[in-house]
């Protein structure tokens, strides 16, 4: 399943005092299959964008296509479940919203919501509460006994439990520690290589963004000013450090060896692609 | 070297914790002007040592000293006074209505004049360089903002010591750097020791000494560059690798022979340089 | 008495609690709507004791009204949030302190409800006579308007049956 | 369903009546609505009438809001007046309808009980329109000091009030998300019949409450590392400033006050 935004314009509260314009003309399409980032400032539109991925938000002006459905702001609240099966959000510390007795129960929530029988919905809490990296001595426990980086892991559990076609994450990773975000970072990478899941991922680290998406997007103040694969997007330096948005390490470290006098076809874009190049030359006299 | 802070062999227990307790034997000093980061896993007691040094918690067994006061009921509120704390939310620390209410509110607690209490306000804002935010609501904030407001409110109090837990984690970079360089200002103009709680490389590296945790002790102790150097056991401790570590790590995957020791970027574009590119 | 910093806090967060949940609206099938401000309220008193609960769940409506211009009722609500807690914390205590039972839930908020229906009928009966009517027509018309009350009393019991159990335990996790 | 970080109806502004100390307005404001309560003839509500309009022109607020103000109440007043107009007896009789009447008196008191309403609406309308959440709370712990006297706890009081009123948008902010999170896991806010709309409440109010204790626990532990240890031996930052306005504001309503009680029957 594609979705498609075209034109699409976003505005809080139109018509009142308080009206304020967040997003300009904003085309875009995630592609079946493909790993997206999207990145830029706090309040650049990141999580109205991504609110729009399943019609959480309508635009105000514009349209977006989800699979077969399209969007506009005329489109009606009703029957936007299936919509909604089929994304699936991480919002930003998404251990805020547990709220079931267990664990378990609460991972079902969403499957049974979408009419998943309960006891299917409690198989598929085990499952994909080991595919996070929990065993099943958690699925009679309350949420709230759990530590913070357990939670995190949980409501992305209850998420992933939809079986989603399209899996949002916004900083998904966000105040765990290093180890933390590494796992995480793995577990979606997996769902994405081995069950195709397309994947739609918020961040601030461009190191994950070389890492691991297909495209990138940069937003800035509600417009798309820049997007393409990452090779191509991380080759403008300057750009994105005038910007202050951040370049990969290994991309700002080979800037570094250019400013001695070496010179990179292409940009290396994580510590691997900087090694390969840096044997390959081995000895070469610059 | 004079001591400002002096933990011994500290035990401390939740209420209700059975398995193991979350600080065990920690026994730690830190000197006068030092900066010292403290790193470690989600839950290995990171926190729980940051609160018994201002008491609020008291540790089961151990002495806490902080200047030349040892931690008991009476002095309580005098250590305190003298160390300023910022926590890891920034949504969750802010008292006041506005930024100045907030600034303020520490003074209040101790009784400053309010004729005093007005200059140190704008003051600590001007130190933060949130003077134009001075009436405005948190809700009007950014994290970073908000975190800056929190410095604030420590630096108004004149204190010796300034302990951050994870006062960087919930922000986006911009936010994190704006934080860390408020942070270098504040301690070089007022003296300050300063301790960090973190997870991140960036801020762990403008340490002159890095504590590490492990469930509950004190595991490892040293330079940035002595704990940088360990390699990939860092990121069992907690922290990620600095860059030069991982391009090193890579390099050698590949049979090149890397120094031992710790490079800093700098240090690392030298070595390149010289060793590998124009041998 | 000496009211520690955490009670201080935990009342500050329960009066912005039953703020927003009076400000949350549920739409009712002919057209008007009930707010949660009450359920709030109940659960406040059950989870933090009459005192508390009942300051909490009484500043937050006096906030509510008088940001949204109702200023002339504001320190009626404080009034009553005290009176109507009065009831839920006497049931409360009939089951020391310690209800078990969903039914044992409606029984006090229904107990609670007929006090929050006789305050509503005596306030809007002062009301009327404030605005200028006499005794007879102010209480008829006090009590033609009861039946909105009626239905927001029935649906706070129905939903802090629901809800206290996991609150109570929630607390009892986090805390 | 609410309003991103909008809280209360307040707009800003620089009018007379925004400028006045919240206290002046918070008394007068009560003490308006007490003596209404003396008006009884077409006299003594015009001069009331007429000061409402007046202090509603000074606040340079658009009218359209005072009229807003109204509308939630509407119907309530349209209720009372019609039962007022058909229970009143006295005077010319213009329509009957078994017991009902409509009759001179119950037309005059229908149209009086109108005007109390509305009055008293505008005034409430025009404090919540020209006075800032935060300043009220000031104003109301000025208000409360005496009761310092019987130990009362007025410091805690206040306190209490504004972390309160800090953490409502907080809260309303949370509540927004928290929405928007269950939401995505198929939750319909607004479908289903009775019940199922109250269910569709307890995934969105036990994540409140549980991160509002997150949130107290933390405050807690940060106000006493800030050295917050009770009222006792505190002073404040923030004062209010009495000026001549306001004791100007004062005497006008002494003032008022001496007409009405000229002017009513
Ligand atoms: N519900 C809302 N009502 C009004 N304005 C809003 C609302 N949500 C967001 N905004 C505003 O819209 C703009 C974009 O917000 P958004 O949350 O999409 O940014 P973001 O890129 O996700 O930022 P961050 O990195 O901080 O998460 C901001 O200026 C924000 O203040
Ligand atoms: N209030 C509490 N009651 C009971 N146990 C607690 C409490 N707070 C922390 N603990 C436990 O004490 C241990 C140490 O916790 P602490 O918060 O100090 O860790 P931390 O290193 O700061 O972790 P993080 O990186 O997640 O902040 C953990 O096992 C935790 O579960
Ligand atoms: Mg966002
Ligand atoms: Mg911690």
């Amino acid at each position: 399943m594609d979705i498609d935004f075209e034109q699409v314009n976003f505005t809080y509260q139109p018509g009142s005092p308080f009206e304020q314009r967040v997003l300009y003309n904003i085309n875009m399409t995630v592609k079946e299959g493909t790993y997206n980032a999207l990145v830029g400032h706090t309040g650049s539109g990141k999580s109205t964008i991504l609110q729009h991925l399943n019609a959480l938000l309508k635009p105000t002006s514009g349209n977006v296509k989800i699979g077969e459905r399209t969007i506009t702001s005329e489109t009606n609240n009703k029957n936007l479940k299936p919509i909604r099966k089929k994304v699936g959000i991480v919002f930003q510390f998404p251990e805020s919203q547990l709220f079931e007795e267990t664990v378990g129960k609460d991972i079902a929530f969403g499957p049974k919501n979408f009419g998943v029988s309960e006891k299917d919905a409690l198989e598929l809490a085990k499952e994909y509460l080991s595919l996070v990296g929990l065993d099943e001595s958690y699925l009679e426990r309350s949420p709230f006994d759990l530590s913070g980086g357990q939670m995190r892991r949980v409501a992305i559990a209850g998420v992933l439990a939809m079986e989603p076609e399209v899996l949002v994450l916004d900083e998904p990773t966000a105040g765990l520690d290093p180890q933390g975000r590494r796992e995480m970072m793995a577990i979606f990478e997996q769902l994405h290589q081995t069950k195709q899941m397309t994947i739609v991922l918020v961040t601030h680290l461009m190191d994950d963004v070389a890492n691991y998406a297909d495209y990138v997007y940069v937003l800035e103040k509600g417009q798309l000013v820049k997007e393409g694969v990452p090779e191509e997007v991380f080759q403008d330096v300057q750009w994105l450090q005038e910007k202050q948005l951040g370049v990969p390490t290994a991309a700002a470290f080979a800037k570094r060896l250019e400013k001695k006098g070496m010179t990179f076809k292409k940009l290396p874009l994580t510590a691997n692609e900087l090694a390969d190049e840096l044997v390959a030359r081995r000895g070469e006299s610059l | 070297m004079e001591p400002i802070i002096n933990l011994k062999n500290i035990t401390f227990r939740y209420q209700g914790e059975q398995t193991r307790a979350a600080l065990q034997d920690v026994s730690l000093t830190v000197n006068k002007g030092e900066w010292m980061a403290i790193i470690g896993h989600n839950g290995s007691g990171k926190s729980t040592l940051a609160k018994t040094i201002n008491g609020l918690l008291l540790p089961e067994t151990g002495s806490v000293s902080v200047g030349q006061l040892d931690l008991n009921e009476e002095n309580v509120w005098t250590i305190r006074k003298m160390v300023g704390m910022v926590f890891q939310n920034p949504d969750n620390q802010f008292v006041g209505a506005t930024v100045e209410d907030d600034v303020a509110f520490g003074m209040e607690n101790q009784g400053i004049p309010r004729e005093e209490m007005i200059p140190r306000v704008k003051e600590a804002l001007e130190q933060v360089k949130l003077t134009d935010f001075a009436s405005k609501e948190p809700a009007r904030l950014s994290g970073g903002q908000k975190q800056r407001v929190a410095i604030a409110g420590v630096v108004a109090l004149r204190p010796d010591i300034i302990i951050l837990d994870e006062a960087t984690s919930m922000l986006d970079p911009e936010g994190r750097q704006e934080v860390i360089s408020i942070l270098k200002e504040i301690k070089e103009k007022y003296q300050l020791t300063v301790l960090s709680i973190t997870h991140d490389i960036d801020e762990a590296a403008n340490a002159n000494r890095i504590l590490v945790m492990r469930e509950g002790r004190l595991v490892d102790e040293g330079t940035p560059a002595e704990i940088f150097s360990e390699g990939p056991s860092l990121v069992e401790k907690g922290l990620d690798l600095p860059f030069p570590e991982r391009l090193k790590q890579a390099l050698k995957d590949r049979g090149v022979t890397v120094p031992e020791t710790y490079l800093t970027e700098e240090g690392m574009v030298d070595w390149l340089w010289t060793s590998i590119l124009n041998k | 008495m000496k009211i520690t910093t955490r009670n201080v806090v935990m009342v500050a967060l329960f009066t912005a609690l039953t703020v927003i949940g009076t400000m949350i609206k549920i739409p009712l099938p002919t057209g008007a709507f009930v707010h949660l401000g009450n359920a709030v309220l109940l659960l406040s008193v059950l989870l933090l004791g009459y005192l508390k609960g009942s300051l909490a769940g009484g500043l937050g409506f006096a906030i509510f009204d008088i940001l949204n211009g109702y200023a002339a009722e504001a320190p009626y609500f404080i009034i009553e949030s005290f009176i109507v807690g009065a009831a839920a914390y006497g049931l409360f205590l009939v089951y020391r302190k310690n209800p078990t039972r969903i039914w044992q839930i409606i029984v006090i908020a229904a107990g609670t409800g007929i006090v929050k229906l006789i305050m509503t009928q005596i306030k809007n009966t002062i009301r009327q006579i404030y605005l200028g009517m006499d005794f007879p027509t102010g209480f008829t018309t006090a009590a033609l308007s009861l039946p909105a009350t009626v239905v927001n009393v029935i649906l706070t019991a129905i939903l802090v049956s629901f809800l206290y159990f996991p609150l109570k335990k929630a607390m009892s996790t986090v805390l | 369903m609410m309003n991103k970080l909008i809280l209360g109806r307040y707009i800003p502004g620089n009018s007379l009546i925004h400028r006045l100390d919240p206290r002046a307005k918070l008394l007068t404001s009560f003490y308006f609505i007490g003596i209404i309560f003396f008006a009884n003839n077409w006299q003594s509500y015009l001069l009331l009438g007429l000061f409402t309009l007046f202090c509603v022109y000074l606040s340079k607020v658009d009218f359209g809001f005072f009229l807003r103000g109204v509308r939630p109440l509407l119907w309530l007043i349209l209720f009372t007046v019609a039962l007022q107009v058909l229970f009143t007896s006295g005077g010319e009789v213009y329509w009957e309808w078994g017991v009902f009447q409509i009759t001179e008196f119950g037309v005059q008191n229908g149209i009086f009980i109108f005007c109390r309403f509305v009055l008293i609406i505008f005034m409430s309308t025009l404090l919540t329109l020209t006075t800032p959440p935060l300043e009220l709370s000031d104003a109301i712990e000025f208000i409360l000091r005496p009761l310092n006297v019987i130990h009362f706890p007025v410091h805690e009081i206040s306190l209490m009030l504004s972390i309160a009123l800090r953490f409502v948008p907080t809260l309303m902010d949370e509540t927004e998300k928290i929405m928007n999170a269950q939401r995505a896991r198929g939750v319909d806010f607004s479908e289903g019949n009775l019940i199922q709309k109250m269910k569709a409440v307890i995934p969105l109010l036990i994540p409140l409450f549980v991160s509002s204790f997150n949130r107290a626990d933390d405050l807690a532990t940060a106000m006493e590392a800030r050295g917050y240890q009770g009222g006792e031996g505190r002073t404040k930052y923030r004062v209010l400033h009495w000026h001549k306005k306001d004791t100007v504001s004062v005497c006008v309503y002494a003032f008022l006050t001496v007409a009405l009680i000229y002017l009513r029957a």
